[in-house]
């Protein structure tokens, strides 16, 4: 082992993006001049010289079978010189020179089930996390909302036919691993009990003053239960937020009962036209209903219809819900506003309206 | 090993309906037992509605502090083939471009040592290889670096750096994302491979306002590109998206900037360059009549993250333009001034936008050596209680 | 007692000026000897850059806990007749409508007992005698009461409240504002009274949202008068004011709207008063074509306070519409409800704005027995930390 | 004393107002129908019955000798019948049924030094404190800048002549009694030299615990200082707020040579259009220069002018500031931005620019 460690590379960093580029990329690197999207999953971009770049977006569920990334390599053998390249959302771009081979490449994506769209103002793939197929906090699983849930919206991600994009997002816990904060909507997997402790581990596998002071509203307190040096949860303290397990496995905060779905909405990303939001809380809570969580995908395509009914042309979610006032949206949207919905940790107050700008019921 | 098919009626039904399943990835991969038994892992989730994945314990490649996720199982006996199931990230190349021959070789060694199973990507932007035993780390990584790849970030340490694909196939990049991005990545490979600070520290670089990478919500350091000058504007183009009635010049250009400070005359579009908060908005509806302007750069942006501990966080601005020319000397400076005061006084789990709040922004400037400027707030302080310093002389003055 | 008169060449300064000058009003009462001291520690203060007064003791008419502040000079050797300065705060009429006759009596009363400086009228509301002697506390209280007047609010008890003058001159008023004031005063006498809160607790009364008496800052509960139908709008009046050039309508109103919810076609103006938010701009432009609708009541709100110790906050949203009418019963007893609770779970000093802050809207809500609405927020949370209550047939299920 | 407790009236409240309306207002009650402002300082409400009740609204300094209350009280009889109101701002207010009398009473007030105006877009009287006249906490005189301010801006308030009212608030130390946070312009006395301890009167006239816990940056701790029981003070933790001082007369903080004067900007407290908004640093320190404080004067006017001059109709301070954005602002009234101007208290995040939404400078 310390032989090899001898000539061992390390600290080489990625391989140099250049040595993927296609040429025509090469070419007019940094020389673009303007783009199209004639249709759904396709765009043309022309470079100053007059070159033209297409590219064909295709759907992915992020988790791939080296089988399907060689089926996308021969792909792009057979279409693009053997160049593609991978988006910030988990959908693949084939990049091709030749417009007359778009058809033929979106047949065979078709065929093979990664259907071309996402462009425009349609709705992307789901940025997701791990859920129950790696991480140990998930509270429901990653790969199954999103697939629910696409298999639902699917005609907005191969239509552009909403007012302007939507962009959803799922995290299995609270590290939102997906960033959801800032999504259009933002489906959060959340725990709702209190950590279950395990006092004969405790001792061993954690340290119990990092675990007392991990928690964020003072819920932990040593204590010895049954002769074992360990901790004990103030239950009326606790939100659920699994820092304390990220810290100490002998808490547990998954719960086959307790665990589900809560839905956000209204955030965005882009600077474009209004200021980046954060999303904020529609439905608190929805039970875990696997394999099809039929009462998630609900609670979404009702959102999404909502929202294509009454916002304005390039109005994101969020940017229609600002112009109509939260009353209006749980009126319309037909979703119950609760204690839940009101911010009680530490800068609630400055969510709390201090006017009297709301416009009338009904 | 076995491979003997498990049965998932429940799962089975994910791979019904028109958008790509994960559970057929599954499958193709299934004539690997640990995907065999990641299929059946997973169906028994879904039959009791919870994950079987225990905590990962310290796992990794010799000298390399992250880049390795350690995962156990909770039901080893029942799933031998994932009892460990470690993921390795992988630093992808900046904008996630790829050949069909490296892609193949990173497929042959992965379907050698792992599961076959890979996230493209994980939402940090690094290949994630799923499933890998602890006994196979270190063969993995050899073969990797051989084909010239290496570990990404986990822990404490700098995050695999990503960005939007920008020059490469955008004409709104206000500078080079990729080139940045690819060079910051090979500038502190110490610093993302052996985790020092007090938690992780992510870089994303959009080159323009629109922020294809989500960086002013994902990363504690946000590079936007943006520009200094007049938007560039070709009049011709404008009057061709009117008169096509590709566009409702009044609806949905003017009447949707959010400074107001564009005006339609029926003839021609004027913009009052100097009031443009540069939202794009406006560049975006009409990408061939408008651009960004020539005199380009960026806009630096700390701190975002999710919501643990105190509660999400936008990145916010701290250089409000910067000439993003290579090779970066002063933001480079500027960062480790920043990480060796973070990291100096940061609590243990405090990302740098927590820590900023927690000693305040003004005397953070101060000790990272930037002026205050009005861009960085929103609106001056409300509250009245500002820690006063006297100045020496007021104080020599006065002391006795 | 000497009368010399005191030599002031700093604040003689202040005489001079177009603006009425406070020093003039302290000379016109230099005869007597306490307003003499008075200018006398003022012009030390001038010349020392500092003040001259000590924190007060517990002064007070008998049985009252309120009403009265202590105060002591530092200096009471030097100006030996304001060495007691007390002040009096009495409780004025609502609206502050006096009669001559009634002034005189007042006048009458202070010159007898004290200083003959007057606040007219405090920040809280109140007329201010200015500076009392501890034994002519009690024979001012009897001369006071005697004239028909009482003492106002001092300490941890309910604060004098106060009214614009709505009803009695301005036609935008949605609700009896004096009225109500006045009700709501005899009502609690004894918490005015005798101090018995974790703190102040004030009450402000504005007739619409135009908030004359700055109810939203400076009150812990706010009342704001509003309506909920329709503007009333006289077409003929506006295109008075159109035809006349006496308004833009276009730049002054329309495009002033804060929701952009007026339109005009050059003849005709539209309001969809289904957006209005009730701001009051377009009729305060136009008062004689619009006028608030005629469904009328109030918004209540709670919370306002100055900075000490949280920082400053305005009111917020408790009752969207509450129509205000005599003898308010349901809002009395929700301010009853709202006392118990916080004045059995709220800290020392701790004011109700920032009470709720502490243990949550959602839960102050629930105790106080008011049914959350959105119309009490800007917006739903944006952090998952939700206190997720199980209902308890859930829990049963899962007690083991 | 307690005979005389026995017949004693007590708690019998204010008088009712009623018998102070003038015959007018008692009849045309909630029944008014507009009213116009024909010049500064004068309103005419018109009644649905037709009747006019006009306004004369005249300055005062709040302060009042009694004499000077008689003197209203006199004009009151000659004009009003008797009748007259102060108003939320200290002005008083005379309220005449004969339109010519008006002249003649507003001839007899500028006689007596009481200028009339301050309706409409005019500077209405300034909101104050005690100050030095009376308060044991001022770090400025009240009375005093108030006076040499509105010397100033008297022109504003005898014309009608700016783009919007504009607010002015006093405050002589941080627990605001002026309420200045939502003033077009505030000014605030401040504190900058941690409490002078006394330690020998400590355990004396304070509880040591109270004292402690009353300070929320915890800069306070006990400590036995020359055999005393006392406090101290960790002094770059202090930022100035004198909570301690209010409940420990022990610990002074006013200090002749480091007490001075703050300036806030942009606060508003109508619904007007925008939300009520608190006023926002613009000028940190300005020491005190009695008997006139000519630079505290300077700023002020120097901030009006700028508002005067680039404001729109209709449009608060505030309001302008926040069309063209604080960067602006300080460009255009030429003023230093500082560490200052950051907050860092309880919810600075918030304040922080969260998006590249700025304007260009220059
Ligand atoms: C390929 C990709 C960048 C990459 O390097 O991978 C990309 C590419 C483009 N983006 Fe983007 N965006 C990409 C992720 C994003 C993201 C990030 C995200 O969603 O996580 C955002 C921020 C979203 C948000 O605000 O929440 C984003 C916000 C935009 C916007 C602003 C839209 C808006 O009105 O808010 C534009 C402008 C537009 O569409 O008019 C834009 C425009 C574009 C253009 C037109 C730029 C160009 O000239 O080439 C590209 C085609 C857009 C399209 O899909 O119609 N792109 N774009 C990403 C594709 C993701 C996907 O597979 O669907
Ligand atoms: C793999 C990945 C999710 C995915 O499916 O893509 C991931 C997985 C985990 N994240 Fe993450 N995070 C991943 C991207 C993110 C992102 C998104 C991003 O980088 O753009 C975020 C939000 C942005 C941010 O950094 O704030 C994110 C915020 C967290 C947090 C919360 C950090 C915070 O300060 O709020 C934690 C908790 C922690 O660090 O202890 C966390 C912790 C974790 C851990 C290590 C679980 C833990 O408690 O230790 C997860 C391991 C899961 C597993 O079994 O594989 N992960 N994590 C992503 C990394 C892949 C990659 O390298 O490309
Ligand atoms: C007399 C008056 C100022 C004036 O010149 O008009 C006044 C004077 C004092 N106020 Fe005040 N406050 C006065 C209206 C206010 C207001 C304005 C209002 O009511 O609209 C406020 C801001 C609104 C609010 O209540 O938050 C106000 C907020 C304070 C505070 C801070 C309270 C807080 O929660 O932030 C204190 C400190 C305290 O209570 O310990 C305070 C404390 C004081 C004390 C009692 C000083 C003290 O530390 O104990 C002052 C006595 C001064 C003196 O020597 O006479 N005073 N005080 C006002 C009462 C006159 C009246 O009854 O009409
Ligand atoms: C007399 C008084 C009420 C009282 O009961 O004492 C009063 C009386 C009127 N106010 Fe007021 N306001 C009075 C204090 C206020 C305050 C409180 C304050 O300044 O502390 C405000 C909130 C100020 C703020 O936002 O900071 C106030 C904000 C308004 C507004 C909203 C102006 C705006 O555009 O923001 C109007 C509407 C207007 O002027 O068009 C208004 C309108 C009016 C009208 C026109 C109402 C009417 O129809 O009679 C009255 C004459 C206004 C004038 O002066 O031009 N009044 N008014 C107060 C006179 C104070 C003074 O002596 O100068
Ligand atoms: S969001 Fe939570 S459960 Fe999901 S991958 Fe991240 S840490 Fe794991
Ligand atoms: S889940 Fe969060 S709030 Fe609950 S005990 Fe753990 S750390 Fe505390
Ligand atoms: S961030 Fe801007 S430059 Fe980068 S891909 Fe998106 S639109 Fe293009
Ligand atoms: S970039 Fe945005 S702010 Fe600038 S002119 Fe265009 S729409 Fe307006
Ligand atoms: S608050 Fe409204 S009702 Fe009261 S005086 Fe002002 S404008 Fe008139
Ligand atoms: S009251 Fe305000 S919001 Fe309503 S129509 Fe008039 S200007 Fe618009
Ligand atoms: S503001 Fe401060 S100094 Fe002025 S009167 Fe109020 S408590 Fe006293
Ligand atoms: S002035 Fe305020 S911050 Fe300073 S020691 Fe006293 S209480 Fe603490």
């Amino acid at each position: 082992m310390s032989a090899l460690a001898s000539n061992r590379k390390t600290d080489i960093g990625p391989p140099h993006y250049e040595q993927f580029l296609p040429p025509i990329i090469k070419k007019n690197y940094g020389k673009w001049k303007y783009h199209e999207n004639p249709r759904p999953g396709v765009l043309v971009h022309v470079a100053e010289s007059g070159d033209k770049l297409y590219t064909v977006r295709a759907a992915t569920p992020r988790l791939a079978s080296t089988k399907t990334i060689r089926l996308f390599a021969d792909l792009a053998d057979e279409f693009c010189g053997g160049h593609l390249r991978y988006t910030s959302r988990n959908n693949v771009e084939f990049l091709l020179t030749d417009e007359t081979k778009i058809d033929a490449l979106i047949e065979k994506l078709a065929a093979a089930g990664y259907p071309v769209g996402g462009t425009g103002a349609s709705i992307t793939n789901i940025v997701h996390t791990q859920g129950w197929i790696h991480c140990h906090s998930a509270a429901s699983d990653a790969s199954g909302v999103v697939k629910a849930v696409m298999d639902e919206l699917y005609p907005h991600f191969v239509n552009m036919d909403l007012p302007a994009k939507v962009r959803i997002a799922f995290a299995c816990c609270l590290n939102m691993c997906g960033a959801v904060h800032c999504s259009d909507i933002a489906i959060l997997a959340v725990h709702r009990r209190a950590p279950k402790i395990d006092h004969q581990a405790m001792a061993r596998v954690c340290e119990i003053p990092t675990t007392v002071s991990s928690c964020p509203t003072g819920a932990i307190r040593p204590a010895t239960v049954d002769g074992h040096q360990s901790v004990e949860v103030i239950e009326e303290q606790c939100m659920f937020c699994a820092n304390c397990y990220t810290v100490c496995p002998a808490m547990t905060l998954n719960d086959a009962e307790y665990d589900g779905i809560s839905i956000w909405v209204g955030g965005k990303v882009s600077q474009a036209r209004s200021e980046p939001k954060f999303s904020k809380l529609a439905i608190p809570y929805i039970p875990n209903n696997p394999p099809r969580w039929p009462e998630v995908v609900e609670a979404i395509k009702n959102i999404v219809e909502v929202y294509a009914a009454n916002a304005r042309k390039y109005e994101r979610m969020g940017e229609w819900i600002d112009r109509i006032g939260w009353p209006r949206f749980f009126e319309v949207a037909d979703i119950e506003f609760t204690k839940y919905h009101i911010d009680d940790f530490t800068h609630a107050g400055e969510t709390f309206r201090r006017s009297v700008h709301f416009p009338r019921i009904g | 090993m076995t491979t003997n098919k498990r049965e998932t009626p429940l799962i089975d039904q994910l791979e019904k309906g028109p958008w790509p399943s994960f559970v057929k990835e599954l499958k193709k991969s299934a004539d690997n037992p640990m995907t065999n038994d990641l299929l059946g892992v997973l169906e028994r989730s879904y039959n009791d509605r919870i994950g079987h994945w225990k905590h990962g314990g310290l796992v990794g490649v010799m000298g390399y502090g992250g880049g390795v996720i350690g995962r156990y199982c909770d039901l080893p006996e029942e799933f031998p083939n994932v009892a460990h199931f470690h993921t390795m990230r992988i630093n992808h190349p900046a904008g996630w471009f790829y050949t069909s021959d490296v892609l193949r070789k990173i497929c042959d060694i992965w379907e050698k040592h792992g599961s076959g199973i890979t996230n493209m990507h994980g939402s940090t932007g690094d290949i994630i290889f799923l499933g890998c035993v602890t006994d196979e780390l270190e063969p993995t990584f050899s073969d990797l670096t051989e084909a010239g790849f290496d570990l990404g970030g986990s822990g404490s340490d700098m995050r695999t750096p990503s960005c939007c694909c920008g020059m490469a196939r955008c004409e709104w990049a206000c500078y080079d994302t990729m080139g940045f991005t690819y060079d910051i990545t090979q500038h502190w490979q110490d610093e993302l491979h052996r985790p020092a600070f007090p938690y992780k520290y992510k870089f994303k670089a959009s080159g323009c306002p629109n922020d294809c990478v989500a960086s002013i919500a994902r990363a504690d350091m946000s590079i936007i590109g943006t520009w200094r000058d007049d938007i560039q504007q070709d009049d011709a183009a404008v009057a061709e998206y009117v008169t096509s009635g590709a566009v409702d010049i009044v609806e949905d250009v003017v009447g949707r900037c959010p400074t107001q400070c564009m005006s339609w005359d029926g003839e021609k579009l004027t913009i009052n360059n100097r009031d443009c908060v540069r939202c794009m908005h406006c560049i975006n509806v009409m990408p061939k009549a408008l651009a960004p302007g020539k005199d380009r750069g960026a806009t630096i942006l700390l701190g975002a993250k999710a919501p643990i501990i105190g509660g999400a966080l936008l990145s916010s601005v701290l250089i409000p333009f910067y000439e993003m020319e290579p090779p970066y000397e002063d933001l480079k400076e500027l960062v480790e001034e920043i990480w060796d005061f973070w990291g100096e006084h940061g609590k243990n789990r405090e990302r740098v936008g927590e820590f900023i709040q927690r000693i305040g922004l003004g005397n953070f400037l101060e000790q990272i050596g930037l002026e205050p400027t009005p861009e960085m707030v929103v609106h001056p302080r409300t509250n009245p209680y500002i820690f006063f310093e006297l100045d020496e002389d007021e104080d020599e003055e006065e002391e006795d």
